[in-house]
């Protein structure tokens, strides 16, 4: 329910009045009963659970979806939305969580896809290129990509591509459906730019982040989601980040702990190992039960590391000897003879196998438990497998035959994780282990991954996200430009892991207790 | 894990406001939520409608003759090549990334003429003639498993160049004679209606090749995609060939697998044409529209996903089943040119209908997922 | 039990009598290779007219496309329904024989048409013409117009269609024995496809510049090769013939791009045909063909041995007969 | 990457730079591979069959390419957006026939006849592309059902007869004497001018370029505001429009008899000459020279084979190996490219 009392006074109407929104797809209700209110000029976090519900919110607003129930008016009027033409003649901008674009086109195509300027039936170009030259420039991006074909961009680069999109336009109402999720903190700060410039301007702009401390950077008022309804709306400023958290949950949320642990022998050890394009010279050592986080921005190559570990690439020179053998993995099934598994990144388009069931997204990566004979199925095992990984992992469905393509990101996620623990694996690699989860989901994440390592794997931890790299890892190498630029503690502060990535000059000095094995 | 998400898994799944819903509601709950993605329930019940309404129409004499289990039984001898190369579609079209085989009845001619050459022209023994066959149509199969598995050329493609190479060879092997003699004829035995062992006296006579050639086939099959980690790689693959790839299953090897299945069966049904037509003919596959398009269409029927992953043996057997005898009745019914010209009408019709009507299915349940890759067998589900 | 096999009486349909009967519950049906093309087509117009003369039910009915698996489905419906007298052109001799093997057994009287099935139990086989007959008669044609001598190209259809293929041997030997300064250069399969046939024609003319004649073998490529003279302006300098239907080659037999047509009086084939379905269903003497009330097929001979029924010897239609034949 | 300051752009001079690049390339390396191995083909079929580069066999070819590569403009549009249609046989055989039997009946002008051909396939074209649009079920599957709609109405049109007789009125687009002018073919030259429209549609038109969309992501399409249906309906009608004008050449160039086999096996060398002239058959990359290209290829690897003597049956050998070889340098290229 909109809390009226926490509105602060508007001169005239809202910008955007949805009320009583309900959608459900088949018998899954994704929402129940949703009431937002945007003001013009204002930033509007809406925030909520995976699965509460907010992209199917704004994929109404944005006509990607009807809603069952409810109205929507704009400016005071009640409109109707049945498709994205609509909703783009009603001044509604979006960017979608997974980025719409055309891999095959120039990212200047991307731009004017659907809303090209014409002379007679051809597209004019010269009109078209100052303000898209203007855009890129606006989100940082450089003037030479245009004619770049968008599939030989980067996926943060995409990203920045798919809101310049959405800036073409003049728009009234702004949706950015986790925009954050996959930038680097530098191109976060572009991006607050242009949304607080767009705010000036008396844009209404809808901001959906799992990263609720650059809410409070960014935004004015915030509405929180549960289960399908929203639960509060009011100025982030009358909230904590805790309180944000306790309300998305509807409870007490406990804090995380770092644990000491004790180490074994080294099961992953890398000694000027290099790849071309991607990184060069990384030497690091990985003991039985420890927890190596690489922190590095998009692009620094510590993905690319963990790629090599699994087999996914080759790396081009180095040494390489994971659990006891000196060979390079040839294959992800090489490496997962060798009890080696791996996390990707991409839940969608890397982990789900969309419309088959849990259980066999939970199974398929260790078909060999499955029979009595090589080769051979068995059902039964198959279920308890999986409904014991459910369980363990406390994944929300109702069985281990739903399709996995239903579930909300963290779910999924959890599925994909799943998938990899079913033995436990003696070297564990996570590629960004919680992004656009929960973070009652990223709670329970980091406790698996503290639950494996106490029981004796080694984890690789690749993220971009400094809260968490602190969080988990006993040890933090970060990256940047394809080098492990320092190594720090978990304990270091944010600041120098941060400058350490960004490579900024560092004037603190490095404090590394506990790490004495090697310097970087 | 707190309580507070068992609290809200309750609330999600527990109770739900509606108390009783109505004997249509249900029915709606029933197809959205799949009912009719299992095709095979559909198909079967067009099968008994179709029988059903053939009957009435026998008893009051409409037909031309007898529609009864005789007639029923004898059409089956073509039931068997439809049903496994309908089932070699399945393994290709199954293992994704726009898997497809085009060229399945130029391997049928293929094998066929090479079979005939094997066991006619070189004397060799039947059982050997007949495997070397079949490991010549897997040889053929694996030709165009290594050009889309291993090199990257789109199903379609490959298949298209290998459709008109294997026709090619076919003709120029044979000197574009039919192979036949004495063996071969007596051959057809193999695939000729028999009395069944003891209960066979009040049965129809089935044809041979139903119990030589489909059935083992059929039951292999299913053991393979239902109970071995082969079949779960191959659905994998179909799903999604990135996550397969994470997931450590060797991608190529397994989509490499289905072509050379494809093309063992293919062989198979080159055999068994041998067999049927007491003739080895270059052009036994590919005559008149070939055998590759009804072999996709009765795949497609029987509810394999055209964009992979999907796809169950009991659609297959059925979808054959239901064209076989549909084609069968329309012969009955209406006489001369018509009645040909009627089968055409009824599998377009039969294909059209049972593909919107369970696609809508599919899409009630499905619409919005935020990859269009999701939706199988649509058009939004190809879009890469 | 679920069959009724075992049961004779049932196993014929309704009308259907053991042993012939009167003719007027007697039923042939005739399977052609193809529906829908005008040889057949003019077949089935003979059997009915025979139908009316000789009182007798004439049932037709052919696959879609040439494919021996789809004739068999008709052949197996016809034998549900039980008729008296089946007759098959069959696409594929050999895929025929067991079928109607089946079909005898059922108490059907088989024959082939057309084409034979010569390894099977068929009672009868009515043949237009004999193999050597058209062979020769399209050789002769052909070197009558190419003046005795020069080169000459085949444009066949089916790769695999058994009567082509055993006309064009003749052809071979006829040619290298009765005209040795003629020579064939080649022969190419255009399928049923008029245009390919047309355009190999072309492509023939174009490699072989001393081409002279060109045999359409089928009666879809036999309007083919003319219309490839005709549009490349050589009337007058390469000669066709071909086995045409009458109308389909009228245009060219007047303006001189064929030579001539060889076929035979299709409808008189259908005639004969249901002709001798009743002699079969009746017990009645095959040889005795003055029974016959058609002119252009009572000619036909009798051979007891090899068991032909033969038409007579091929027709060949001019630019002055054809129009008088409407298929 | 780091982060640059937001400056307003002096856009027009860096604007004019990179203008050009922004499209696809002029010409594409595929379509260059094929005019090469196209002129290496011709210069050893002149070598070896001197008879080869006359008008009286090159004409002739390139009467017999037109309607493949008319229809395949068509089909390079399907085929962009990730459809195929596999029913234009069955449309060429319903336009064909019926407009056969109207010019048998009535002595219409040809161009009504020729309208009257089109309208027929544009409605044929229509109905598939209304039910892979609004049906959303894969194009393949619609159109192998259609395919056998269509084949079952041409059927009855038919009427188990072939038409007779067909009076000379389309000879315009025949290859004898009166379908051409200075040598030029005029279905050839119809042909021509349809790629060259079709080239300049999807390389500058707006709703050209939206067929790249639309095959490259559908779903983005649709959220980009395309209306993706409607221009699905009319790209598989323009097809069928373009498979009802190829009926008029067919019929043109046939004999004066029509036969119920017409356009049989057609839709397999059309999508052969798309995809060898380099059309991505996962959709959002194509061109339509590169169709016309491989529509003469495939033909002139026919035609040669006949003309050097060598047994027929194996034309369709080479057909099948140059489709690997012309698909496998694109993979090259495209492979290249990505690592690039
Ligand atoms: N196409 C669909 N079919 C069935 N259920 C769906 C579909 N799309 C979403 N849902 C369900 O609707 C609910 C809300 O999903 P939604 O994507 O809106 O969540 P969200 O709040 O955006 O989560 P996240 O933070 O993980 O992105 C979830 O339970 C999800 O499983
Ligand atoms: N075709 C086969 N014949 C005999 N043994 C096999 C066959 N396929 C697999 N195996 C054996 O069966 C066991 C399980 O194999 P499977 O390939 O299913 O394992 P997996 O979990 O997929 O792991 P990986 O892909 O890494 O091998 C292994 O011991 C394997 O060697
Ligand atoms: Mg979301
Ligand atoms: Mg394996």
């Amino acid at each position: 329910m909109t809390d009226t009392a926490h509105r602060p006074a508007a001169a005239g109407p809202p910008r955007l009045e949805m009320q009583g929104i309900a959608k459900r797809y088949g018998g899954v209700r994704a929402i129940r009963h949703a009431d937002i209110t945007v003001r013009p000029g204002t930033v509007h976090a809406l925030v909520g659970e995976n699965g509460a519900g907010k992209s199917t919110l704004i994929k109404i607003l944005s006509g990607a979806e009807q809603a069952d129930e409810g109205t929507i008016a704009i400016d005071g009027s009640p409109v109707s939305i049945g498709a994205t033409t609509d909703a783009i003649a009603l001044g509604v901008q979006t960017v979608y969580q997974e980025p719409q674009l055309f891999p095959e086109l120039t990212v200047a195509e991307n731009f004017f896809v659907g809303r090209e300027i014409t002379r007679g039936p051809a597209i004019d170009w010269r009109a078209q290129a100052p303000r898209m030259l203007e855009l890129l420039d606006t989100v940082g991006l450089d003037r030479g990509l245009a004619s770049q074909p968008l599939g030989s961009l980067s996926i943060a680069k995409q990203q920045q591509v798919s809101i310049a999109k959405a800036l073409l336009e003049q728009a009234s109402i702004l949706i950015l459906d986790e925009p954050s999720a996959i930038l680097t903190d530098a191109e976060i700060e572009v991006l607050f730019g242009v949304v607080r410039r767009l705010a000036a301007d008396g844009v209404s702009i809808i901001y959906i982040s799992h990263r609720l401390d650059e809410l409070f950077r960014i935004a004015d008022e915030v509405t929180i989601m549960r289960d399908g309804e929203t639960v509060s709306s009011q100025p982030i400023g009358e909230l904590t980040v805790r309180e944000i958290a306790e309300r998305m949950v509807g409870g007490a949320i406990s804090e995380g702990h770092h644990e000491d642990r004790e180490h074994g022998e080294p099961v992953l050890e890398l000694e000027s190992l290099s790849l071309d394009g991607a990184f060069e010279d990384v030497t690091l050592t990985l003991r039985a039960g420890e927890v190596v986080g690489l922190y590095g921005l998009v692009g620094s190559g510590a993905a690319e590391v963990g790629e090599v570990v699994y087999g996914m690439r080759r790396a081009t020179s180095g040494r390489l000897r994971a659990v006891g053998d000196d060979r390079h993995p040839a294959s992800p099934s090489a490496a997962k003879r060798r009890g080696i598994r791996m996390v990707p990144a991409n839940r969608a388009s890397q982990g789900s196998f969309s419309f088959q069931p849990i259980a066999f997204n939970i199974t398929v990566g260790s078909l060999g438990l499955l029979g009595k004979a090589p080769g051979w199925v068995s059902p039964r095992a198959e279920r308890r497998i999986s409904d014991d990984l459910i369980r363990r992992l406390a994944v929300k469905t109702p069985s281990g035959r739903q399709p996995i393509g239903a579930m909300s990101g963290g779910n999924a996620q959890k599925v994909v994780l799943a998938r990899q623990i079913v033995e436990q694996p003696k070297l564990l690699v996570l590629a960004e282990p919680t992004q656009g989860v929960d973070v009652g989901a990223k709670e329970e994440i980091h406790r698996i991954v503290a639950d494996l390592a106490e029981r004796g794997t080694a984890v690789l931890v690749i993220t971009t996200d400094l809260a968490e790299v602190q969080r988990i890892a006993d040890r933090i190498l970060v990256f940047r430009a394809g080098r492990v630029a320092r190594e720090l503690p978990p304990t270091a502060s944010q600041a120098s892991l941060l400058a350490a990535a960004a490579g900024a000059i560092d004037d603190e000095p490095t404090p590394m207790p506990g790490t004495t094995e090697e310097a970087a | 894990m707190t309580a507070v998400d068992t609290a809200t898994q309750g609330g999600r799944h527990g109770r739900d406001p509606e108390p009783r819903p109505s004997a249509l509601d249900r029915a709606r709950v029933w197809v959205a939520s799949g009912g009719l993605k299992e095709r095979a329930t559909l198909l079967l019940g067009l099968i008994v409608v179709l029988l059903v309404v053939m009957s009435i129409l026998d008893g009051v004499g409409l037909t031309s003759g007898r529609f009864n289990s005789d007639y029923l039984a004898s059409t089956l001898i073509a039931y068997v090549p439809l049903a496994l190369l309908a089932l070699a579609e399945l393994f290709v079209i199954t293992s994704g990334r726009g898997g497809i085989d085009l060229s399945v009845g130029s391997m049928v001619s293929l094998t066929g003429v090479v079979f005939a050459m094997l066991y006619q022209q070189a004397m060799l023994p039947l059982a050997a003639a007949i495997v070397l066959a079949v490991l010549f149509g897997a040889l053929l199969g694996a030709v165009n498993g290594f050009l889309t598995a291993y090199l990257g050329y789109p199903a379609l493609i490959t298949t298209l160049a290998t459709f008109y190479a294997y026709r090619s060879i076919a003709l120029v092997v044979s000197e574009q004679r039919p192979i036949s003699g004495p063996e071969i004829s007596s051959f057809y035995s193999a695939a000729k209606a028999v009395e069944l062992p003891v209960i066979g006296a009040s049965l129809p006579l089935v044809p041979l090749g139903v119990f030589t050639f489909l059935l083992p086939v059929a039951i292999v099959a299913w053991f393979v995609l239902n109970r071995t980690t082969y079949g779960r790689k191959l659905y994998a693959i179909g799903t999604n060939d990135t996550a397969a790839q994470w997931a450590g299953i060797d991608t190529r090897r397994t989509r490499m697998m289905a072509y050379v299945t494809a093309g063992a069966i293919s062989g198979l049904v080159g055999v068994y044409t041998v067999a049927q037509f007491a003739s080895a003919r270059p052009d036994a596959g590919t005559s008149g529209s070939g055998m590759a398009l009804p072999a996709i269409t009765i795949a497609v029927l029987g509810g394999v996903a055209i964009t992979g992953g999907i796809g169950r043996l009991s659609g297959i057997l059925l979808a054959a089943l239901l064209i076989v005898w549909l084609n069968a009745s329309i012969l009955l019914v209406v006489p001369g040119n018509e009645g040909a010209q009627a089968q055409l009408l009824a599998l377009g019709v039969v294909l059209l209908g049972a593909s919107l009507l369970s696609n809508a299915s599919i899409r009630r349940r499905s619409t919005g997922l935020t990859k269009p890759v999701g939706v199988p067998g649509t058009a939004a589900g190809t879009s890469r | 039990g679920c069959t009724s096999r075992n049961d004779p009486g049932q196993s014929a349909a309704p009308g259907a009598s053991e042993g012939g009967g009167t003719a007027e519950d007697l039923t042939i049906a005739f399977v052609p290779k193809l529906q829908g093309i005008p040889y057949f087509e003019a077949m089935n117009t003979g059997g009915q007219q025979a139908a009316e003369e000789l009182g007798f039910e004439w049932l037709y009915q052919g696959p879609t496309t040439a494919d021996a698996a789809a004739q068999a489905d008709i052949v197996r419906s016809f034998i549900q329904q039980g008729v008296d007298v089946l007759f098959v052109a069959p696409n594929d001799p050999n895929s025929m024989a067991p079928l109607l093997e089946e079909a005898q057994a059922a108490g059907i009287h088989v024959a082939t048409t057309d084409t034979d099935a010569p390894d099977s139990v068929r009672e009868v086989f009515v043949n237009q013409a004999s193999t050597e007959g058209i062979g020769e008669a399209l050789t002769d044609a052909l070197l009558e117009a190419m003046g005795g001598s020069g080169q000459y190209a085949i444009v066949s259809c089916g790769e695999t269609a058994a009567n082509l293929n055993a006309w064009i041997e003749v052809q071979e030997a006829y040619t290298a024995s009765e005209y040795p300064d003629a020579e064939i250069v080649d022969i190419v399969y255009a399928g049923e496809d008029q245009a390919m046939a047309t355009q190999m024609a072309t492509d023939l003319m174009s490699s072989n510049p001393d081409l002279t004649g060109l045999v359409g073998e089928c009666t879809s490529s036999a309007p083919g090769v003319a219309q490839a003279v005709e549009d490349a302006g050589r009337t007058g300098e390469v000669f066709t013939v071909g086995l045409g239907t009458p109308q389909s080659m009228l245009p060219y037999l007047e303006s001189g791009s064929s030579s001539g047509s060889i076929l035979w009086d299709v409808e008189a084939l259908g005639y004969l045909t249901g002709w001798a379905g009743v002699q079969l269903a009746s017990d009645g003497d095959l040889g005795d063909t003055s029974t016959i009330g058609l002119e252009g097929a009572s000619g036909a001979t009798y051979d007891e041995a090899t068991g032909e029924l033969l038409l007579g010897p091929p027709t060949i239609f001019t630019a002055e007969n054809a129009g008088d034949y409407d298929y | 990457m780091t982060a640059t300051a937001p400056a307003p752009a002096p856009a027009s001079a860096s604007g004019q730079v990179s203008l050009r690049r922004i499209l696809p390339p002029v010409v594409t390396g595929q379509e260059l591979v094929l005019l090469g191995v196209l002129v290496v083909l011709w210069v050893l079929l002149g070598i070896f069959t001197p008879a080869f580069l006359t008008p009286g066999s090159i004409g002739p070819l390139l009467v017999q390419v037109a309607p493949i590569a008319l229809i395949g403009v068509g089909m390079t549009f399907v085929i962009i957006t990730a459809g195929i249609d596999v029913s234009v046989a069955a449309t060429i055989m319903v336009s064909a026939v019926v407009t056969a039997r109207v010019l048998v009946a009535a002595d219409v002008p040809a161009v009504l006849a020729v309208l009257l051909a089109i309208a027929i396939g544009a409605l044929l074209g229509t109905v598939n592309g209304v039910l892979i649009a609004y049906g959303r079920v894969h194009p393949i599957i619609i159109t192998f059902g259609t395919a056998n709609l269509f084949q079952w109405l041409g059927l009855r049109v038919f009427d188990s007869s072939t038409v007779n007789g067909i009076p000379g009125t389309l000879d315009f687009f025949g290859r004898g004497a009166a379908g051409s002018t200075l040598g030029v073919p005029h279905s050839f030259a119809i042909a021509v001018v349809a790629v060259a429209v079709a080239w300049w549609f999807l390389r500058y038109a707006k709703a050209g370029r939206n067929l790249y969309a639309i095959g490259g992501n559908q779903n983005a399409a649709r959220l980009a505001g395309i209306k993706v249906q409607p221009r699905l309906v009319w790209v598989y009608g323009i097809t069928g429009a373009l498979a009802g004008l190829a009926a008029c050449m067919i019929i043109a160039t046939g004999t004066s008899s029509l036969d119920q086999s017409v356009g049989s096996g057609k839709e397999l060398q059309v999508i052969a000459a798309v995809v060898i002239g380099g059309t991505s058959i996962l959709g959002g990359r194509g061109s339509v020279v590169g169709t016309m290209l491989g529509a003469l290829l495939v033909q002139t690897v026919v035609s040669g084979v006949t003309q050097l003597g060598w047994p027929t049956q194996l034309g369709f050998l080479f057909v099948g190996i140059c489709i690997l070889i012309a698909v496998g340098t694109d993979l090259i290229r495209e492979r290249a490219r990505r690592r690039a």
